[in-house]
């Protein structure tokens, strides 16, 4: 809208190599996975599937697919609903505390992948719980949890807090206004932060190498892969991971986007 | 006059900082009462308080004759429209007007009913099923209003519901206002800080300040007839002249202006020697010859429309008056020296 | 304030629960590592600093730790530098492109890590670069970037972009604006970022795994001590990592609030 | 008068909506121009391109003799105060004013005097060590000035500089501003929604609509002779009247009112047959006996302090009047039956 903006010259380049830096490795990858050739030379001889027939054909890669998406789902469904008790829960302690207890939910984030697979295989052990694919969708909600609660967060301080007094002045009670007025208005989001725990959940490789009993997940297939010899299918597994962490990233996208419509609709009219 | 709803020696802190100080108010059936103060007075606390959104740290809230001090807001007779249009967004305007029926399980062709009614009284028959997000800021206020009054509430508490509008939206709304308490007979309680607002809507009016009531009256007694100098200051422009009595003969008394030394004639006695008169802009009138009232010279003139104000200065003090535009003497400039004349009736006079 | 919510019965139990599972597993590494005896059994036998003193004595851990500074310093300061240009070319991109370019920007964020060092040594094995910590702090800014971006971008966003407009009318150019209006109005968020670039850095271990040569890093000893055998010094050490993990969010914390504050201030008066 | 800032056809589109059509406007040196009208009709875009924020699709900008079109808004002789109080958050006071002159390498010596100068005028050189941060907005606002004039443009820019603020402090502000004009004799150009400020402030005000102009004259012109029904109706409150010419005898004309049929008899000749009268609601007198003007019936009356406005319902039409508050026949209700008058001089009159 400003003058001043079109009038300054243009940021294109200098964006278009920063651009080039994130994204070139991962064409690469890409550009690897339709190799009909299987040396990692560029540039690529020619163009075929044959690396994603072989990846889709295969046992050891099909099934770490199958629990991947075990996992994630299962991973994804607890934190959402344990998530939004929580963020609700963050909303009603007095304004005092809130804080306080917003950066010990926060602090997580910080820890290193490495740490928390280590201390919750060490809490699993003393436990005497079997590790299995439900030990890693108990350590991803560890993991994803923290996520999530910034998610929700966001979309909860933007809510203006006068439509549960509104609720409440029209005889709702304290579920009443949960059920009628606060889920309705935050569904998307909500949805939003299930798919973004999704997404983690099928991307993390530590946590789960320490957790997982005798059974393999995609990330864990591409790395033991990368240890035995240069295959070039795991480029094709690669961009599968790719592909669905990208068509989440536009869901998440999408959704928090209707959420945030359905907020300024309110607060602008 | 039935008392509908009465507060008790309301006192309210947040945490240290005091904001009510021993409140009584008593509301009488069917009638709009206006609190009005600046920011920070207290009046949208109390309105709070009797929508069961805050908790007293003192006093009783009594509402047709039964202690509501401790039942929470969703089972209070009362309801409440806010400043801001909150319209739920995920509801059609028919949903949201319906919202609080439902809630209390009324039957579905009563629901139809009511909302019908309520939205005609409104004037938005039209818009039922229009999204809540597709409604102009006037429109949305009409359709809190509805959504209040569907439920057919005691006592309805307005919180500054049009402080969000635009000047013409705001002046058109205040009729339909005083439109829609005239339709229904519902009681108001009506927050605002905009004295015009009190002024054209109530039948009575609570000045606050500071947490205190200042004067509870009709809207020309607190206009005409303050009770203090913040309320003479508050509602509308004054002029305050302190005085002090030199000689007083028949029903007039010779004062000096203290501030400037001036002597003037008032047409009434006063109560005691030193006094504070308030006078109004409109009441005074400018001459330019003549050696009745007050000599000053003008500083600032402002054309408001239907009057135009000058600005006189009288040795340290000024004074404003205010003259009807089409009488205005427009020969009149910054500079001039000119009388400022009082009013031939009693001035509104202030003591200690 | 309101008082629907302190009518509620208290989330404080149900928050006790939540906050037990995260932090439990990092407790018990703390108090482990604490532990006068080197079996890793509760109730720990006595209380004892054996570990840290082993750790701060023994080469491996100190060169780890000094090669982990290294990388995440030069990490930091070229993730500020890079990333503020970033952040404000966006801000001076047309309304149209900008939500675009911040996706393209974005996206990186939910690449795994091992996507990330896999693809990253493949470029760096094409280009012949000789694998280093500079290679490591290389990959690293791939990887902080556009988490700096973000934190960037959510100061940038509330600062009213009138103030770039008043700076012009009261005479300032392009380049006078930035330094004394844009700088000195942000730079708390900005060092918050390059903060939170840091700790990313220390912390990471998988693109590390992949683009570092004969050296090593915190994580990375971590892991390969973890391999061996359970040595309760990597109690310590882990402890040592998550207390810099620590401390850096209470840093990035306050910058991220004084930031805060200042923008505030001017809206709010 | 010299004209030192003029517009020439400006026009300008926001992507495909258009904002200005082919807009003249001359500013004469040391006036106080007001450009009024409402959200959306143009007003703040000409202030935008004058300051240089927005360039023009065609016409040209001339200031002092020079064309600017093109000039950025850093090289423009001409400062801006925009509606919100913009302080630097990380400099104080003294710095916040010191600030445009500091860019332009001003010697220390000079620009602590300019300062002090520029604060001594909003009065407030007190405040100099101030944190930004630390004051009201009125305060606020003045140091925006104290800013943008210590920089001696040769045109002051205002955005509603006052919109942000409270009534009180408005009404004070303004008579502040009309001090500050007449002490340093910059040309102001003055952007407003607030019809009230416009008139108050102005020497001349431009009325827009829709992005094109609609009146420019004296703020006497644009109230009392409305060029547009628009004009009338956006310039205070305006009563409209159809009217159709049915005898006329010497100076005056026997009309009918087309809406109602009622006959009415006008001191004035009309220049056409079909005509609407423009009357604001305080030249209406009501009287409740004779058979002058014309008969309605109460249905809604607002106090409003100085005044007290009533609406008479005549058969479908609704005539808003305004009587003194201290002459109105406060005996009147809403349902009584009265005349409404028109006043025994000659009223505005518009014809297509």
């Amino acid at each position: 809208m400003s003058l001043l903006r079109s009038r300054r010259r243009s940021p294109g380049l200098y964006l278009a190599v920063v651009l080039a830096f994130l994204y070139l490795p991962i064409a690469v990858v890409v550009l690897f996975s339709f190799n009909s050739s299987s040396t990692l030379n560029l540039p690529i001889k020619g163009f075929s599937l044959r690396w994603y027939e072989a990846v889709l054909t295969d046992p050891t890669y099909t099934s770490a697919l199958r629990n991947s998406l075990i996992v994630a789902v299962v991973c994804a469904i607890i934190t959402t609903v344990l998530g939004t008790l929580a963020a609700f829960g963050l909303t009603h302690v007095s304004p005092r505390v809130r804080p306080w207890l917003a950066v010990l939910f926060f602090a997580p984030i910080t820890l290193p992948g490495l740490f928390l697979g280590l201390s919750l295989l060490a809490w699993f052990a003393k436990l005497d719980i079997e590790l299995s694919l439900w030990t890693v969708a108990a350590a991803h909600v560890v993991y994803t949890f923290p996520y999530f609660l910034l998610v929700a967060q966001s979309v909860l301080d933007r809510i203006d807090p006068q439509y549960d007094e509104l609720a409440a002045d029209l005889g709702a009670s304290s579920l009443l206004r949960f059920t009628r007025v606060t889920l309705p208005m935050t569904w998307p989001v909500l949805v939003a932060g299930g798919m973004l725990s999704f997404v983690l959940s099928f991307d993390e490789f530590f946590i789960t190498f320490f957790v997982i009993g005798p059974q393999s997940t995609v990330p864990l297939v591409i790395y033991s892969a990368m240890r035995r010899a240069i295959d070039p299918s795991i480029n094709a597994f690669a961009t599968l991971l790719l592909l669905v962490t990208f068509l989440s990233g536009v869901v998440i996208a999408v959704l928090a986007r209707t959420g945030r419509a359905a907020r300024k609709g309110v607060k602008a009219s | 006059m039935n008392t509908v709803l009465s507060l008790t020696g309301i006192s309210k802190s947040f945490g240290k900082v005091p904001i009510l100080h021993g409140v009584d108010l008593d509301v009488h059936e069917g009638e709009i009462l206006s609190l009005l103060g600046p920011s920070g007075c207290g009046k949208t606390t109390i309105l709070r308080i009797i929508g069961g959104f805050e908790r007293p740290d003192r006093g009783r809230v009594v509402l047709a004759g039964k202690d509501i001090t401790d039942v929470p807001p969703h089972r209070r007779p009362v309801n409440i429209v806010f400043q801001r249009y909150l319209l739920f967004p995920h509801l059609s305007v028919f949903d949201n007007v319906a919202f609080g029926l439902r809630i209390d399980k009324v039957g579905k062709r009563d629901i139809e009913r009511r909302v019908r009614e309520a939205l005609e009284l409104v004037g938005l028959e039209d818009l039922a099923d229009r999204r809540a997000t597709q409604l102009s800021g006037g429109q949305s206020q009409r359709i809190s209003l509805a959504r209040a009054l569907v439920k057919r509430p005691q006592v309805l508490l307005l919180d500054e519901p049009l402080s969000a509008l635009d000047q013409k939206v705001r002046i058109s709304m205040q009729a339909e206002l005083r439109r829609i308490h005239r339709e229904t007979g519902t009681t108001f309680v009506y927050v605002t800080h905009d004295q015009q607002e009190a002024m054209s809507l109530s039948n009575r009016v609570v000045v606050m300040n500071a947490g205190r009531i200042e004067q509870i009256g009709t809207p020309a007694d607190v206009y005409h007839r303050s009770a203090t100098k913040f309320v003479s200051g508050f509602v509308g422009d004054a002029n305050l002249v302190a005085v002090e009595a030199l000689d007083s003969a028949g029903d007039g008394t010779e004062v000096k202006v203290v501030e400037t030394g001036q002597r003037l004639r008032l047409r009434q006695t006063l109560p005691q020697r030193e006094a504070v008169l308030v006078v109004r802009p409109e009441l005074l009138r400018l001459s330019a010859t003549g050696d009745d009232g007050l000599s000053g010279t003008i500083s600032d003139i402002a054309f408001l429309g239907s009057a135009v104000q000058f600005h006189v200065d009288l040795d340290g003090m000024t004074l404003r008056v205010q003259e009807p535009a089409g009488a205005a003497p427009l020969t009149l400039g910054v500079g001039d020296v000119v009388r400022v004349v009082l009013p031939d009736h009693p001035v509104h006079v202030l003591t200690d």
